[in-house]
């Protein structure tokens, strides 16, 4: 992976993975293949969610926040990506059932609009921040700009990409529930940054501290409990009210294997497996345990946008594997450059 | 935490503490007094009210068909709103050991045990029959009575008895070092009390260790306890249908409405307790900043709610619950709106300016201006909807009568009248928590 | 909970609960023991029925009276009875509240000094023998006023005032349809109203006749008007100055310049006769009095659009059965008896007599006289030569015109003696005040049809010292009851019906409550010669001064003879939703120009008349008249129609003037729009899409045996509320009053909703929809609602804690919240059914389809070891329906008439995207 | 009789500590009374970590079988349906169980402390001295090794 060091590789890497997944996505017949949807709701938050991440550690000034910054933030670059992989989203819009009506907040140019703008602005902020000099008062202000940015662009992209795809089925905790995830999401890869580091408290801390890896593990513990609340927040009240345009996506998804199943599933890996695994003191600071906890974190959000999506939008596998590989590859690319560059600076 | 001054030096220091915090317990003044009696008459109209009520019939508050609810339970929401900052400031701050938790939480506490009393009275005396307020308590009985776990109603009396008792442990818990260090500083029945509360504490090592553990995990507990509590609250009003209750995103909007106004109230209450005190050099400036910062955080997800609400209102085809929202903000009640929103998303945002937020005279207009406009909030959220929901042929409006005004007033009455006495008989700030970070 | 505050909260609440236990009756029960043996004939918690006849109007409708232990709880038509067949309306369900109401006259009591005192009745009677010798020694003349009467009574009050040579004045009616009866005296020498057969016709024309409120006998043509649409292809139009309930019931309505029918009808005739086949031969003389016009110019002075009248009139004549009813404000008013006239020759032309226009069961209306017979009769009182007055069941003071000065003729008498149940504006100014029996208290027989013999018998003992209708007649000549002929009238009676019906026919008079005798048809003949001089003085229309106040009856109070029945006033005006008025209804468009809301105050005044009331715009009404109900304005200033004699009830030259203040009256309705909700959707399935897949994540609900639902046949349905009055009686509902109304805080469970859409209304009953997935069950805390297995939402009275979140969580808001404890006052607390608790103080209550009625019919079907019938009982709401717009019964049943109605085509349910799956199905009326 | 040494200083009464362990003092000898907590005192003197956490674990487990058992078993003894929902209903249940969880967990580790820490102690309440805001070091009796 030496080549990565070279400057000007990354930039040229992610110009060519992008150009692979515009073929992919726009091969005839387009906008029938919902893959690319599906891999961009997955990686636009674990993006924007590990910046996040960053940017909430910062305002708080956390301690672990210093050992992983670097690398958190290096996956800037992606969020210009994901506004071009929105681009390749066009074509698919005809599948929205809004799609056609006349209406003024779901239509095809203002829809894309304001998404492509907010995903640049994120991107925007993050740079800011991302150049900000850690720790100072200025890097809390820009923290805060791209948090507050962050939380619109997300709520965009549940209530349009995803809410609006089931029309007129409303949920009004969805924008929230996806940048909360999103977060969760972050907090799971800056805990695997974390445990590469070794996560060992540096010498100089006080004593009786406990471990930047423990912090972030009580991080995903606390986050645990709040998705299973939220998540509980949505269910519950939907399943009361018991009002059929509303129930039908839940009912959709559980009325038919392997749909039920999966949406088992999106529990176990977001809830039932983190929240015992981090629940003693000892497992938060195990490695194992924790990467644990963190990698069935960020497949449950996986899991879930393929659940969210399957009912509605067909999917081809091919494309799905080789928009998918690029863009994790991407991602590990930017973080070992990062890595690798903190690497030598020290 | 060493310091380089001498042993006399350190003793001097603590010895202040002590004088600074129980000094609050001398003799009270004239301003005291005065105020602490208008609190206990007004205490004293509620109950009077409340027995005319119960007396001739709900029919004397001015709720009617379709509005059945309406201040009472508005208070009931505001209080219980109110209760949550206080095991916020106390138990969130701790586990993310926030500093200046230390100058509020033992004033928190209090207020939130104090409003959850308050606020308990409030379903009760919205009962259409408040004598048989025990048939909603699952106790095995005679009356072929059971209560229904499906209803969000008994979610609350869970929910609420919970938090109430929790808070009130975790108050306690917090006192027993402070009563031990100052029954050495009273004399007479006092000090009887005060040894007593104090339970024996010497300060041994085995007790602090103890200690420690019991005070993390109650605030391990009680942090889910605050958010499922008024998520529970929230439920009351989203597992209804009524277009304008019936909502997802009804549990995090309100905790975040109830930190809001808890917060709100926090202030409200320690600017003056403060002044009155002057426990300048515990709450400091500084320590009123950070508190503003949650005051605009919350007041920034709560505007968020807002605006989900009202965009998907607009956004969906559902034709009631977009005459709901057109209702709120152009009907009958359109100026409560509009002052709501102004009070809880226009007003924090000038919190922005780190000038303001260490100004505490400011802070207090803006806390009493958020308060207001939760109270409304709530207000609004439950008279809005019911006046207008589903069949148009019952639509309705709601017109508050004298007592179900002067209950609400009296409710304030109530709380300050406990927060009073609180103030002049229990150590005010943790004193060996300043202690222990000076 | 928190049990510190218990402890605290106790205090207060055990206190005030206990301060607000003493001393208040009313939450302590009363039991009747029944050790010893109860009187005659009463079966403790056995409900017995008896036949009877309803006085509430002249209409004369079959009644059973239901009797639990000794006294009547509730009313219901007898199915089959010639006039009502079952149904009853809302007036005749309200009519127990004037049974028990506590302003009845408890003492026959004389006035010395200015005041009523309490005398004994021998004393009373004596009085009156003295004053009646006194008068004669005088050369006065004794004056017998009474309302109508028919049957063995009339014929008893004429033989009476033979014997004490009093002379019987022509009866009192406000509606006596003078224009109708004069012009059939004049065309066919039969001064009487015959018998409609809307049945039998095909296509209905009425002409003012306001056939759902008041019109002769509203129950009998709401029944034969639904039977007419069961039938198939039947077409109603109505023409009408105003906008009445039953204009807003036909298939279309058209509203007419006042005064200007007469042109209509004459240029209808002209067509008829002109156009239809076979040729019908009218006297060429007589169709002179009717000018030759053309439709332009008809629709000009009516302001009917020229299409609308050519179309009439081409009904008229292609019609194989036409039916014309002219009448009500119609005919009652100047050139009405023209009007009256052309439509009787219409008939005639179109061959609608004998078989739809039948003067053989003509509605015995002949004693009836007219205002100018009033008019005499003041003016004779006025020149001091009345002896002795009797005022028997007629109040002219309320609603006679001022002009007659009737009131202060009325001293002028020698005597006046006021008989009736209540001190009303007449009676209260008689010198002697005899207090009649309710029917349901007397013995007697109503002819309300010539050959219709409907029974009036005693349910229960006289609740006062009163005497019945003929028992008090029967005094006055002489013979108390007890003293002279034992049994007194009903002795009488009895020997009457012997005579007239035989043995066997007086037994079946007593055990089914009617009989109807076969009658020789009477054969009418058009006398030319006669009609033609009749019609020949006939002056020029004349154009009212507008805006006109048109003096409507109302389908609540009749004449306003039922005003002070307290249900009347709880129950809503079906088009406006007001309950407790008065009020004046402005067009749309006057309002507009005038500025004016509902509830603004005005004073309307013409040249000799002023009255001061809150407006109420009423939409559909047509711009430049007003309209009041007869009951809102007592002596109102009425005209005589000098060519009839009959009264005109209307007001001309009204100015209307905003006063600035807002009056408080209940408009119970928030909307009146459906704002698009659909709950009466057009097309019938709104949201069919969302019906047929309706997602749920809840369990199927089984149902064993029953599943009781109900069908409501919107297009049957005509708003006239009857349901709503079965309802209160049967549930004990309580009448809260207008405090209450006006915070909207009205008990009704059932309700109907006028929901307007240009000018044109339409009704939807709104009751309990008993969901099967009710939001309210699953709110409560306690279980006090909860789906029992017959798929009813029942409510457990006494479960309940009062937190009212149920009703909140009700869609349709029909949950009702008792919010005092509402009280019975004396003796109408005897009216209370006992088979349904009264509600207390902070309860919720509603509709659970009569559940107490099911539980008696299962009851009886278990003991014949057998599941309950359909039909074979019905809820109060459905049973008192005179269209059958309701239907309950079991959906398990396929062969059960709801379960079919259910799955027809126009069946839907109201918010079906609710997915409340409620149990009732609504049909939607077909829009013409 | 044990032998005391009261401090003024937080730092010099630190030391003393450490001294007395370096000069060979079993900790189990050394009794030491703070005003407030002092944290160094754990790393000086290790105990072993507090029991209490078990009490909060088994609170809080019992909380969430009773309130499962509880509304379960009462809703199936008495079932009635209610706006179509099951009798068992689990997600309204859960909040119950949610909300006893916190409950139980809560006084029981309340409970825990009392316990463990011999809390109410009737010694502590008679106790006469009053070292105020002083550093307490107190050593049993016993031979130095």
């Amino acid at each position: 992976m030496a080549f990565l060091e070279k400057n000007g590789v990354l930039p040229a890497l992610i110009a060519a993975a992008g150009a692979l997944m515009a073929f992919v996505a726009l091969r005839p017949p387009p906008g029938k293949d919902g893959s690319l949807l599906l891999v961009f709701l997955f990686f636009i938050a674990v993006v924007e969610g590990c910046i996040a991440a960053a940017a909430a550690g910062t305002m708080v000034n956390a301690r672990w926040i210093s050992s992983v910054r670097k690398e958190l933030l290096s996956v800037t670059p992606l969020l210009l990506l994901s506004s071009f992989l929105l681009l390749l989203l066009i074509p698919f819009l005809d599948t929205y059932p809004w799609a056609g009506r006349p209406g003024f907040w779901l239509r095809k140019d203002f829809f894309i609009g304001r998404n492509l703008a907010f995903l640049l602005l994120s991107y925007v902020t993050a740079r800011r921040f991302a150049s900000a000099p850690a720790g100072g008062e200025g890097a809390k202000v820009r923290a805060a700009w791209y948090l507050l940015v962050f939380v619109a662009s997300q709520t965009l992209v549940a209530f349009d990409l995803v809410m609006s795809l089931e029309y007129p089925w409303v949920n009004a905790l969805f924008g929230g529930y996806f940048f909360i995830e999103a977060i969760y999401g972050g907090f799971a890869v800056s805990a695997l940054l974390c445990l590469r580091r070794g996560g060992a408290p540096p010498a100089e801390r006080a004593h009786g501290a406990r471990s930047d890896l423990s912090d972030l593990s009580i991080l995903m513990f606390g986050f645990s409990i709040m998705w299973a609340g939220l998540f509980f927040a949505q269910y519950l009240t939907i399943w009361y009210g018991n009002l059929p345009e509303e129930v039908g996506f839940i009912a959709r998804r559980l009325s038919a294997s392997p749909m039920r199943e999966l949406c088992v599933a999106v529990l176990f890996l977001l809830f039932i497996i983190p929240f015992p695994v981090l629940l003693s003191t000892r497992a938060k600071s195990n490695p194992f345990a924790v990467s644990a906890a963190a990698l069935s974190i960020l497949s449950g959000i996986l899991v879930e946008r393929y659940v969210f999506l399957a009912p509605v939008v067909r999917f081809s596998p091919g494309a799905l594997a080789i928009e998918f590989a690029c863009l994790l590859f991407l991602f590990f690319a930017v973080v070992y450059k990062s890595s690798r560059g903190g690497a030598l600076e020290a | 935490m060493s310091t380089g001054e001498g042993a006399r030096g350190n003793a001097e220091k603590y010895a202040k503490v002590d004088r600074d915090v129980l000094a609050a317990m001398k003799r009270p003044g004239r301003a005291y007094l005065a105020g602490l009696a208008f609190a206990l008459l007004l205490a004293v109209v509620l109950h009077v009210l409340w027995a005319y009520q119960v007396r001739s019939g709900l029919g004397v508050v001015g709720k009617m068909h379709p509005v059945m609810w309406a201040l009472y339970i508005t208070n009931f929401v505001f209080w219980v709103g109110i209760a949550h900052s206080g095991t916020l400031i106390s138990a969130v701050l701790f586990l993310f050991r926030a500093r200046y938790r230390t100058s509020f939480n033992r004033a928190a506490e209090a207020m939130t045990v104090f409003a959850l009393m308050v606020a308990g009275l409030f379903p009760l005396i919205h009962l259409g029959r408040s004598w048989v307020f025990y048939y909603l308590l699952p106790y095995p009985n005679q009356r072929q009575l059971w209560v229904n776990f499906r209803s969000p109603l008994v979610w609350d009396v869970f929910a609420v008895g919970t938090y109430f008792t929790v808070s009130l442990v975790f108050f306690y818990v917090g006192m027993i070092p402070d009563f031990a260090a100052a029954k050495q500083h009273v004399l007479g029945i006092r000090k009887k009390i005060y040894t007593a509360l104090s339970l024996g504490w010497q300060g041994t090592q085995k007790e602090w260790r103890h200690y420690n553990m019991l005070y993390l995990f109650l605030a391990a507990f009680a942090t889910p306890l605050v958010a499922s509590v008024h998520s529970v609250v929230s439920w009351d009003f989203a597992m209804s249908i009524v277009p304008g209750w019936h909502t997802t995103i009804f549990a995090p909007y309100f905790v975040a409405g109830a930190i809001l106004s808890g917060t709100a109230m926090v202030i409200t209450l320690v600017v003056p307790m403060r002044k009155y005190l002057s426990l300048h050099d515990y709450i400091t400036d500084g320590h009123f900043e950070s508190i503003a910062k949650i005051l605009l955080l919350t007041s920034l997800i709560v505007t968020y709610a807002y605006i989900v609400e009202f965009g998907l209102a607009w956004y969906g085809e559902n034709i009631f619950e977009r005459e709901t929202f057109r209702y709120r903000l152009l009907g009958d009640y359109r100026y409560f709106t509009w002052t709501m929103l102004f009070c809880n998303s226009v007003v924090p945002l000038t919190l922005f300016a780190r000038g303001l937020r260490r100004n505490t005279a400011y802070l207090f207009v803006v806390s009493i201006l958020v308060n207001i406009g939760m109270w409304l909030e709530r207000f609004v959220i439950i008279v809005t909807s019911l006046s207008h929901d589903y069949d148009p042929y019952a639509w309705g409006l709601y017109k508050p009568t004298f007592v179900c005004l002067g209950v609400d007033i009296g409710s304030f009455g109530l709380f300050f009248t406990l927060y009073l006495l609180f103030v002049k008989n229990l150590p005010v700030l943790s004193i060996s928590e300043i202690k222990e970070h000076l | 909970m928190k049990r510190r505050d218990f402890l605290w909260l106790l205090g207060v609440i055990s206190g005030s609960t206990v301060m607000s236990a003493c001393g208040s009756p009313n939450r302590s029960a009363k039991f009747t023991s029944y050790l010893l043996p109860p009187e005659e004939g009463i079966v403790p918690g056995e409900a017995s029925f008896h036949p009877s006849t309803c006085t509430e109007c002249p209409a004369g409708c079959g009644v059973l009276a239901r009797v639990r232990e000794g006294r009547p709880v509730k009313l219901e038509g007898i199915p089959g009875h010639p006039v009502s067949d079952g149904g009853l309306c809302v007036r005749g369900q309200s009519s127990l509240y004037r049974l028990y109401h506590p302003e009845r006259l408890r003492t026959p009591m004389a006035r010395d000094g200015g005041k009523l005192r309490p005398i004994p009745w021998e004393e009373a009677f004596s009085r009156v023998a003295e004053s009646l010798k006194g008068s004669r020694e005088k050369g006065r003349k004794n004056l017998f006023l009474s309302g109508r009467t028919t049957g063995s009574l009339s014929r008893l009050a004429d033989a009476a005032c033979e014997r004490l040579g009093i002379e019987r004045l022509p009866e009192y009616e406000v509606y006596s349809h003078t224009g109708v009866k004069e012009a059939n005296a004049l065309l066919f020498g039969e001064r009487d109203v015959p018998r409609y057969r809307i049945e039998e016709s095909d296509f209905l024309l009425t002409v003012g006749a306001d056939l759902i409120e008041t019109y002769v006998s509203p129950v009998a043509y709401t029944r034969s008007i639904s039977s007419a649409r069961a039938g198939g292809e039947f077409l109603w139009y109505h023409v009408e100055p105003h906008m009445s309930l039953t204009g807003a019931n036909a298939d279309r309505r058209f509203t007419v310049a006042p005064g200007a029918e007469r042109i209509l009808l004459s240029f209808l005739l002209r067509e008829v006769v002109g156009r239809r086949t076979p040729k019908s031969g009218l006297p060429g003389e007589l169709l002179a009095a009717f000018p030759e016009t053309t439709a332009e110019k008809v629709s000009r002075e009516t302001g009917i659009p020229t299409e609308a009248v050519a179309e009439i009139a081409d009904r008229l004549v292609a019609a194989k059965r036409p039916l014309l009813i002219a009448g009500g404000v119609g005919t009652e008013q100047p050139g009405g008896l023209e009007t009256a006239s052309a439509a009787a020759l219409i008939q005639y032309a179109a061959g609608a007599i004998p078989e739809r226009v039948d003067f053989t069961r003509s509605e015995n209306y002949r004693n009836v006289g007219t205002l100018q017979d009033m008019e005499g009769m003041s003016a004779r009182m006025g020149r001091g030569e009345a002896g002795v007055v009797f005022l028997f069941r007629t109040n002219p003071v309320f609603s006679l015109p001022p002009r007659l000065a009737f009131r202060e003729n009325l001293k002028k008498a020698q005597l006046t003696v006021g008989m009736g149940e209540f001190l009303d504006e007449t009676v209260r100014e008689a010198d002697l005040v005899l207090p009649l029996s309710h029917s349901l208290e007397s013995w007697g027989d109503v002819e309300p049809r010539r050959g219709v013999v409907s029974l009036l018998q005693p349910v229960l003992p006289p609740l006062y010292d009163t005497l019945t209708d003929g028992d008090a007649i029967l005094s006055l000549l002489g013979n108390l009851p007890g003293k002279g002929s034992a049994g007194g009238y009903r002795d009488l009676l009895a020997a009457a019906w012997e005579k007239r019906l035989g043995e066997a026919g007086r037994r079946r008079l007593l055990e089914k409550g009617y009989i109807e005798e076969t009658l020789p048809s009477r054969p009418v003949s058009l006398d030319g010669r006669r009609a033609a001089n009749g019609l020949r003085d006939a002056g020029p229309v004349e154009k009212p001064v507008k805006p006109v106040l048109i003096l409507a009856p109302s389908i609540r109070t009749f004449d306003g003879r039922s005003r002070n029945l307290p249900l009347l006033s709880e129950i809503p005006d079906p088009l406006t939703t007001i309950t407790y008025g008065p009020w004046i209804s402005v067009s749309p468009e006057t309002a507009a120009r005038a500025g004016l809301q509902d509830r603004d105050g005005v004073t309307a005044a013409s040249a000799d008349w002023k009255a001061a009331l809150p407006v109420k715009v009423q939409p559909g009404l047509p711009d430049g008249v007003f309209v009041v109900y007869r009951d809102a304005l007592p002596s109102p200033p009425v005209r005589t129609d000098r060519r009839t004699g009959g009264a005109v009830d209307r007001i001309e030259g009204v100015g209307i003037t905003k006063t600035g203040k807002k009056a408080e009256i209940p408009i119970l309705s928030g909307s009146f729009s459906q704002q698009g909700r659909g709950l009466i959707p057009d097309p019938v399935h709104l949201d069919s899409e969302r019906r047929h897949k309706r997602w749920t994540l809840y369990p199927e609900h089984e149902h064993k045996v029953y599943r009781w639902a109900m069908a409501v046949d919107l297009e049957r349905c005509n708003g006239c509320a009857a349901c709503v009055a079965a309802c209160h009686v049967e549930n004990n509902v309580p009448v809260v009053g207008a405090g209450d109304h006006l915070k909207g805080r009205e008990m009704s469970w059932l309700r109907i909703e006028p929901f307007y859409e240009k000018g044109e209304v339409e009704f939807l009953p709104m009751l309990c929809q008993q969901c099967d997935n009710a939001p309210c069950e699953s709110v409560c805390p306690v279980f006090a609602a909860y789906h029992n297995p017959e798929g009813l939402n029942v409510q457990v009275y006494n479960r309940c804690v009062g937190t009212r979140y149920c009703s909140n969580n009700c869609p349709y808001k029909v949950r009702r919240f008792n919010w005092w404890q509402h009280h019975w006052p004396e003796p109408s607390d005897r009216m209370v059914n006992p088979d349904v608790q009264v509600r207390e103080v902070g309860m919720m209550e509603k509709c659970t389809f009569c559940i107490q009625r099911i539980r008696s019919a299962k009851d009886k079907a278990r003991d014949e070891g057998r599941k309950v019938r359909d039909g074979e009982f019905t809820t109060a709401c459905a049973q008192s329906c005179p269209t059958g717009a309701l239907t309950f019964g079991n959906m398990l049943d396929k062969e059960s008439g709801v379960y079919r109605l259910a799955h027809s085509a126009r069946a839907y349910r109201v918010f079906e995207s609710l997915g409340t799956e409620s149990s009732v199905h609504y049909l939607r009326g077909r829009k013409p | 009789m044990a032998d005391r040494m009261v401090f003024d200083d937080r730092e010099q009464f630190l030391e003393a500590l450490r001294r007395l362990l370096r000069e060979g003092v079993p900790g189990e000898r050394i009794r030491v009374i703070t005003p407030f907590c002092v944290p160094e005192v754990e790393e000086i003197l290790p105990g072993t970590r507090s029991r209490v956490r078990f009490f909060a674990l088994i609170g809080a487990a019992g909380g969430t079988v009773t309130g499962l058992a509880f509304t379960i078993l009462t809703a199936l003894s008495w079932p009635l349906v209610i706006g179509g929902k099951p009798v068992v209903s689990l997600p309204p249940f859960i909040i119950i169980a949610f909300a006893l969880t916190i409950l139980f967990g809560a006084l029981s580790t309340f409970a825990g402390f009392l316990l463990l820490s011999r809390l109410p102690s009737l010694r502590g309440i008679r106790s006469e001295e009053e070292y105020g805001n002083a550093f307490v070091i107190l050593v049993e009796e016993g031979e130095r090794r």
